[in-house]
């Protein structure tokens, strides 16, 4: 049987080498290099269906942040590398390109944070959702919180802001949508802003005359900085301040020097600050140390570990353990041993739960909030406010 | 006049059409394919406008953009076939061309980012979220259309036969001579009697369909998308790119360009993906400071010599 | 008087095309030399040639007893050549900045007097000195070519036909000054079909077909019924006949 | 006005062909014409001088159309031109040259004259006439700016206009050129066409013409035969500087 | 709302304006269309990165040294690129193609050399918080980065009109082929200017972490159309006009975040057309004579 088993397997995938996408995508590939490089170390991954080990092949492709070069690269790997697995680059635009032509091809494409619902139908089986929850499903905490804990809190004014892009808006809406059930909270300001938006003390100002009891920020890593930097170039404060970003990817805001708009801030504590407990592979201290050591020792520059950076790894893991209980590498074989991990696989990223349409409904994040260093320290505190029972502190209101 | 056309079909068109015809058999990444049909028919399209009228419009990606959403939005919201939507497709990226006509009066650069703002501002408007209802807004747009990759291909070639056509025709017959004159002098083309407006008008909105429709057929292959991603800058960076290379105002040039061009960008991409972006940029430098006067025209002055 | 200008054996040409062959011409201090030809005889080739601003193929030229022949036009314009052309003037700056441009190398005192002399002489670039020279007439955009040139004072005015397109009495005014700009030292060597500029000249040279031939003083080529006839009609002046 | 010209037909010669009435063209505050009238005649020649800066470039590009003019009426052969486009205006008849001269930079000098040419025209007389058929298949850009004024002319020609308007063609032309184009300009009004020639050579314009308008700062200051011109005090003023001698 | 809305529109327009400066410089000049323009930004906002948050450099010196530095770098990049290009049939044209070559060049190299991520500079390191003008806070660093602009113009105007060397820069700016012959020098002066619009971008940069909340190398792109627009809302090669353009454009761009937000990409594409299609060639475009 192990005779005609491949000399390697060949996973393929894209990512943005430069562009508009390169911040998120260039951390998140260098975790699968990291993943796959600790799997051939150990002398390869095993494959249930040859019933042995067998060395990993990375493929990667750079598309430079164009939809169109991502749609030809799928193609590529499919058509011309012949991958046996295909993942997509991060971002629902850049995922977007390779969806159809994974289906086309038949080839199940291994969808890392490309979670916009568009995605996903039941007549699709060439798709899983790998490392967050489909864009829909992401905001849950943060919507029950607002509906269930704003008003007990005395929050009476709730202002948005949010990037006009699919996921960020997609947030704002869930948060609108909870708002509207909850008559005793007014929004008083309510903000689109475009993606590229880097300024954002504009907006800061306008809210500021508002005057609402909470904000809710939504944007990209990008937006996000200029969104606390306008915060601290206006000295502005607020009583409840909720950022999009402000937990996954805390190592990036802190680089910028911003780590005090964070503090007593609230924030979806996804996988780069909450420690999810996992039942297969590094936890999250661990994977920090490995993966930071992995980039000093190849000498990567720029690169933070993040949110990125933990979907990148969790991903090669889903592939890993999908690949052990998988009887062949056909594709759709592969998807059913994709959905066997459905419920039992605890991951950096929350439980790996999927929906029939191969979307995922687990790893939603819970809601954190920021806490100034303890005395001594230099890492920022974190208590997990929301949902109830995995809540660790009550929220401080109004932040002091 | 019309040996010339004959000529240049036989030489150029022909062959090309029969290596499109049968590269699906020899290679089967089809995707790449159509893709290079894709900017075969955006350079020869940009061809029409800047190589006979001296109009180069870097938002010409807006057309492309509105028939990809022409495309879509059709499908969305009625029950037409994708044929048709693909006219409709190409009928949006006209009217396009025909609400920007104005901008003709503009010359140059002025032209040029003109034309940019306006893609731009079709995109913005497109994406507005206030308009998700209709046209998907930031969340993009899903269609349900059957994967029929011989006939998006054919489709393509289809359209690339039209504009190649329409190239050389131009290049032969007394109305492209004048469009020629126009674009050298207009003031003098204006008093010798020919009608300027009208001649740049023609290939603008010639070169806007074409735009339309190649953008529908992309859309068709590629039904997932968000706005950025059929308003790309790069399709009009990379349209622009290849017929200058190539050379302006030639039939040959264009499709020389996206050979050699977008040949290298994807074996590049391919070969060196760690080193793509730094490979394909000295590439382009090189190309230009060594081979400034395009590599079609290296072709004629070897024929002229020889 | 002393040798100013000389050019021995110039050849020049563009692409592969060949205009001129081998040009021996001289001009002293204080001289004025105008040349005859026909069209596409290679007078503006020539002047193109000495300024530096065509490369010459073969054949020196030489200027005050040094050689200029491989020097940039700047060069030359230091070291006291102007050149004229045929319609040159910047056009989207204004009239008083071209004559501005003139003086470029010029200290500032002296460009600053010259431009007040030389709107004393052309007072229609006075009145539209704030104007972009591109709204100019063709004739006032020759006036402000030859005022442009002249801010220069130059040792060695090189002018490409200055009275084309200037009505009568313009070319009067510009024979006037130019003689008065010679009274204060200056050479001129003008290309020119105009024979009211032969009285200014005093040796006159014929190209062409790319060669330059001595013609004679203005006097002896009015006396000249055949060069008179080849080079300005059938034995009449630009006068009118009745 | 128009019908009562046509009524008088049988005791006045034949209408104008050109008529110009009342043209007035700024440029910001400054007036380039004041009110200009200006009748040409079929087969005639008018020449169009006067001082530089006088308006007579701005006249000619009001008449083909390539300015608009701020008032006034402009008509051809009893059609008004007013409003008209300047492509127009060449279909209805109006040749002109440019005192720069405006080639197609990129064609050849053949090319030049086809994209202008009207069905049936000879190209390559046309070539022949104006001593361009050496140069036919060479890119306009070997050509010196002489030749160019000549090619202008040519592609004037080509267009079978009935008015031709003639910007400065002969400066920079040798005699024995000279003489050819008015010769050939000569012939051309034989043939019927009406002529405007601005010209400051006055032995090239008294060669050719049977009447001059003089402009002087965007009005006329004489308009009559050339030898009365060139007596006139206002004209020899602004224009001449000194009386021209008339040859006997 | 609506005086902070100019307020801060002005200030950022004064900004565009330096941003776009050396990008209408360089075209006036060379007829080149800068597609690095944005990249040479980049790389100054780097070097501002290096130079203030890792070697603590005071600012006055950054801006100074960034300046020089990239003149510098600047002219070696004019004598090997430009005379060659000129050569060609179509320099204009095919200067996009070039430069967009080294646009990706210069991006691609960055991001190989540091990495993609965003990077910021805390406004601190620019001294002093919050100022408050007519009742207004605005960020100290934009007050700061609006001085220098505004010091820069100064720079560039004396240059220009005040300096030999500036006269002859605006000399091949109206017409190449006349400045040559009156015996200017085109490359030497070219080289100049290219320098200083290289100089110009980077000074830029140095403000961009401030400016623009962040930096990456990918930020070249989305520069250069704002600097586009800046520039020919102005008129092409008049960098008088450019400050105009850019205040137009900051002001738009800030009354547009204050009122509408979602549509805050959308108008100032709008008032670049409106713009052009009532002044084709700009607001201090000229006219040409045609005949
Ligand atoms: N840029 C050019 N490229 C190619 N050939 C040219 C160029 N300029 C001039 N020629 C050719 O060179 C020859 C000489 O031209 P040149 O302009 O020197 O003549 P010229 O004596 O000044 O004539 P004119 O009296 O008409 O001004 C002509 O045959 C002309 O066609
Ligand atoms: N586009 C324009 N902008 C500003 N002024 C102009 C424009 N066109 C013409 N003028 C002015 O109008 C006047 C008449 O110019 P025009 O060219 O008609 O003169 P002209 O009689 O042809 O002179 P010339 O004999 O020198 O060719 C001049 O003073 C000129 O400066
Ligand atoms: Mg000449
Ligand atoms: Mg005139």
């Amino acid at each position: 049987e192990a005779a005609d088993a491949p000399a390697e397997i060949k996973v393929g995938t894209l990512y943005a080498g430069s562009g508009a996408m390169a911040s998120t995508s260039v951390p998140l590939h260098v975790a699968l290099e990291y993943w796959a490089d600790g799997l051939n170390k150990g002398g390869g991954v095993f494959v249930k269906g040859f019933n042995k080990k067998i060395p990993i092949k990375l493929i990667s492709y750079d598309d430079q942040s164009s939809p169109a070069l991502a749609g030809n690269l799928t193609n590529q790997l499919i058509t011309q590398d012949k991958v046996d697995i295909l993942l997509a680059d991060s971002t629902s635009v850049m995922t977007a390109a390779s969806v159809p032509v994974a289906r086309d091809h038949k080839m199940l494409l291994w969808d890392v944070t490309g979670s916009s619902p568009n995605f996903f139908s039941p007549d699709n089986p060439y798709i899983v959702l790998l490392a967050l929850a489909a864009t829909d499903r992401y905001p849950k905490t943060i919507a029950d919180f607002v509906k269930q804990q704003m008003p007990k809190l005395g929050i009476k004014s709730v202002a948005l802001l949010y990037v006009t892009a699919d996921y960020t808006a997609f947030q704002a809406t869930a948060v609108r949508n909870a708002l509207k059930e909850t008559p005793e909270i007014k929004v008083v300001f309510d903000r689109g802003v475009p993606q590229n938006t880097s300024d954002y003390t504009v907006f800061v100002n306008n809210m500021l005359a508002a005057k609402p009891d909470a904000v809710l920020e939504f944007g990209y890593p990008a937006n996000e900085l200029a969104f606390l930097r306008a915060l601290n170039d206006t000295d502005s404060k607020f009583k409840f301040l909720f950022t999009g970003y402000g937990l996954t990817e805390q190592n990036l805001i802190k680089s910028n020097g911003l780590a005090e708009q964070l503090h007593h801030s609230y924030a979806l504590a996804g996988p780069g600050s909450y420690e999810f407990k996992v039942n297969y592979g590094l936890n999250r201290h661990q994977f920090e140390e490995a993966y930071e050591h992995w980039v000093t020792s190849h000498n990567i520059k720029g690169v933070e570990f993040g949110y990125n950076a933990i979907a990148g790894y969790q991903a090669g893991l889903v592939i890993e353990r999908s690949l052990a209980v998988a009887e062949s590498l056909d594709q759709l074989e592969l998807r059913r041993a994709a959905f066997t991990l459905s419920g039992n696989l605890d991951t950096l990223c929350g439980p790996f739960v999927l929906a029939p349409d191969g979307s995922q409904s687990g790893e939603i994040a819970p809601l954190g909030q920021i806490l100034p260093p303890a005395a001594g320290s230099k890492e920022l505190g974190l208590s997990i406010v929301w949902p109830a029972d995995l809540a660790t502190a009550k929220p401080i209101y109004p932040s002091p | 006049m019309r040996k010339g056309f004959v000529r240049e079909t036989a030489l150029v068109l022909l062959p090309l059409v029969v290596v499109l015809a049968v590269m699906p058999w020899l290679y089967n990444n089809q995707l790449l394919l159509l893709n290079i049909v894709v900017f075969l028919v955006l350079a020869q399209g940009l061809n029409l406008t800047y190589g006979f009228s001296g109009y180069l419009p870097f938002g010409y990606v807006g057309f492309f953009g509105a028939g990809a959403y022409g495309f879509a939005l059709t499908l969305m919201h009625t029950a037409a076939p994708p044929l048709l939507a693909v006219l409709v497709g190409g009928v949006a990226a006209l009217l396009a061309g025909l609400v920007l006509a104005p901008l003709l009066r503009l010359q140059g650069a002025y032209f040029g980012l003109a034309s940019l703002a306006a893609a731009e501002a079709l995109r913005h408007v497109i994406a507005n979220q206030d308009l998700s209802e209709i046209t998907g807004g930031p969340y993009g747009v899903r269609l349900d259309v059957p994967f029929r990759p011989v006939l998006t291909y054919g489709l393509a070639i289809g359209i690339l036969v039209l504009v190649m056509g329409l190239v050389a025709w131009l290049r032969q017959s007394r109305f492209g001579l004048r469009l020629r004159a126009a674009r050298d002098n207009p003031v003098s083309a204006a008093t010798a009697g020919i009608d300027v407006v009208h001649g740049r008008l023609v290939v603008w909105l010639a070169s806007a369909t074409a735009a339309g429709l190649i953008g529908a057929v992309y859309a068709w292959s590629a039904p997932t998308f968000f706005p950025e991603a059929v308003f790309d800058l790069s399709f009009s960076i990379f349209a622009i790119v290849f017929t200058l290379f190539g050379g302006a105002g030639t039939l040959v040039g264009p499709v020389i360009g996206v050979v050699v061009l977008y040949g290298a960008y994807n074996v590049i991409g391919v070969s060196a993906p760690k080193y793509f972006q730094l490979v394909y940029g000295l590439l382009i430098m090189a190309l230009v400071l060594f081979f400034p006067a395009g590599l079609a025209s290296l072709a004629v002055r070897r024929r002229r010599d020889g | 008087m002393t040798g100013l200008l000389r050019t021995e054996r110039l050849e020049a040409g563009y692409g592969t095309m060949q205009v001129l062959w081998g040009v021996d011409l001289n001009v002293s201090g204080n001289e004025t030399v105008v040349l005859l030809g026909s069209n596409g005889a290679g007078k503006t080739t020539f002047m193109k040639c000495l300024m530096g601003l065509l490369p010459s193929r073969a054949g020196t030229v030489t200027f005050r007893g040094e050689e200029i022949t491989g020097l940039t036009t700047r060069a030359r314009v230091e070291r006291g050549l102007s050149f004229m052309s045929e319609l040159g003037i910047f056009p989207d700056l204004s009239v008083a900045e071209n004559i501005d441009l003139g003086a470029l190398f010029r200290p500032r005192a002296d460009a600053k007097r010259r431009a007040a002399e030389l709107f004393e002489l052309f007072p229609v670039l006075k009145e539209k000195r704030r104007q972009a020279a591109g709204g100019l007439s063709g004739g006032q955009r020759k006036m402000l070519g030859i005022a442009k040139a002249l801010a220069a004072e130059p040792k060695l005015l090189v002018m490409d036909e200055p009275s084309a397109g200037l009505s009568p009495l313009f070319v009067a005014t510009v024979i006037r000054s130019l003689a008065e700009c010679r009274a204060g030292g200056l050479s001129l060597l003008i290309a020119e079909q105009n024979v009211k500029f032969l009285e200014l000249g005093d040796r006159v040279f014929t190209m062409e077909g790319g060669r330059v031939h001595f013609g004679g003083t203005p006097a002896e080529i009015q006396a000249d019924d055949g060069l008179r006839r080849a080079y300005f009609g059938l034995g009449q002046d630009d006068h009118v006949r009745a | 006005m128009a019908d009562g010209a046509r009524a008088d037909t049988r005791t006045t010669p034949p209408p104008p062909l050109l008529r110009v009435t009342g043209i007035v063209k700024r440029f910001g505050g400054f007036t380039a014409l004041d009110g200009i009238d200006l009748t040409v005649r079929a087969g005639e020649i008018v020449g169009l001088i006067g001082p530089n800066g006088s308006g007579k470039t701005t006249l000619i590009n009001v008449v083909s159309g390539l300015l608009s003019a701020n008032a006034g009426e402009i008509s051809l052969d009893g059609r008004s031109l007013t409003g008209l486009p300047a492509h127009r205006r060449s279909a209805a008849g109006i040749g002109r040259t440019f005192q720069i001269p405006k080639p197609f930079a990129s064609l050849s000098v053949r090319q030049n004259l086809e994209v202008a040419a009207r069905d049936g025209v000879d190209i390559d007389a046309v070539l022949a006439d104006v001593e361009l058929d050496r140069h036919a298949a060479r890119p306009v850009s070997d050509l010196n700016s002489v030749s160019q004024k000549l090619l202008d002319l040519a592609r004037a020609l080509v267009t079978r206009p009935t008015l031709l308007l003639v910007d400065e063609l002969a400066c920079g032309l040798n005699p024995v050129e000279l003489a050819r184009v008015a010769e050939r300009l000569r012939a051309l009004a034989a043939a019927g066409i009406g002529l405007v020639v601005v010209e400051h050579l006055m032995s090239f314009i008294d060669s050719i013409t049977d009447r001059v308008v003089v402009m002087n700062a965007g009005r006329e200051i004489f308009g009559g035969r050339l030898r009365d011109a060139v007596q006139d005090r206002d004209v020899v003023e602004v224009f001449l500087g000194a009386p021209e001698p008339v040859a006997a | 709302m609506l005086l902070y809305a100019l307020l801060t529109g002005l200030i950022f327009g004064l900004y565009f304006a330096l941003v776009g400066l050396g990008m209408n410089l360089v075209f006036g000049v060379m007829r080149i269309v800068n597609l690095a323009h944005g990249d040479m930004l980049m790389l100054g906002a780097f070097t501002a990165f290096w130079l203030m948050r890792v070697a603590a450099v005071s600012p006055v010196i950054t801006v100074i040294g960034t300046f020089v530095l990239f003149f510098v770098i600047g002219l070696p990049v004019y004598y090997a690129l430009v005379p060659r290009l000129q050569r060609s049939r179509e320099p204009e044209m095919l200067s996009l193609i070039l430069f967009f070559g080294l646009s990706q060049v210069i991006e691609a190299i960055v991001s190989l050399l540091f990495g993609n991520n965003e990077r910021s500079i805390p406004s601190r390191t620019l001294g002093g918080g919050p100022v408050s003008i007519f009742d207004q806070t605005i960020p100290f660093p934009w007050i700061y980065a609006a001085c220098v602009s505004v010091v820069i113009f100064a720079g560039v105007y004396l240059y220009l009109y005040h300096t030999g060397f500036g006269r002859q820069t605006r000399a091949i700016m109206a017409q190449r082929e006349e400045a040559v012959t009156i015996g200017i020098d085109v490359h030497r002066v070219s080289a100049v200017a290219f320098g200083l619009g290289t100089a110009l971008a980077a000074v830029a940069g140095v403000f961009a972490p401030f400016m623009l909340g962040s930096f990456t190398p990918s930020i070249g792109v989305p520069i250069d159309l704002v600097s586009f627009a800046v520039v020919v809302i102005g008129s092409l090669g008049n960098p008088v006009g450019t400050i105009l353009g850019g205040a137009i454009y900051g002001v738009c761009l800030m009354l547009m975040r204050t009122y509408f937000s979602t549509l805050a990409d959308l108008l100032p594409n709008l008032v670049l057309i409106g713009v052009l299609l009532v002044r084709p060639t700009g607001l201090l475009g000229r006219t040409v004579r045609h005949a």
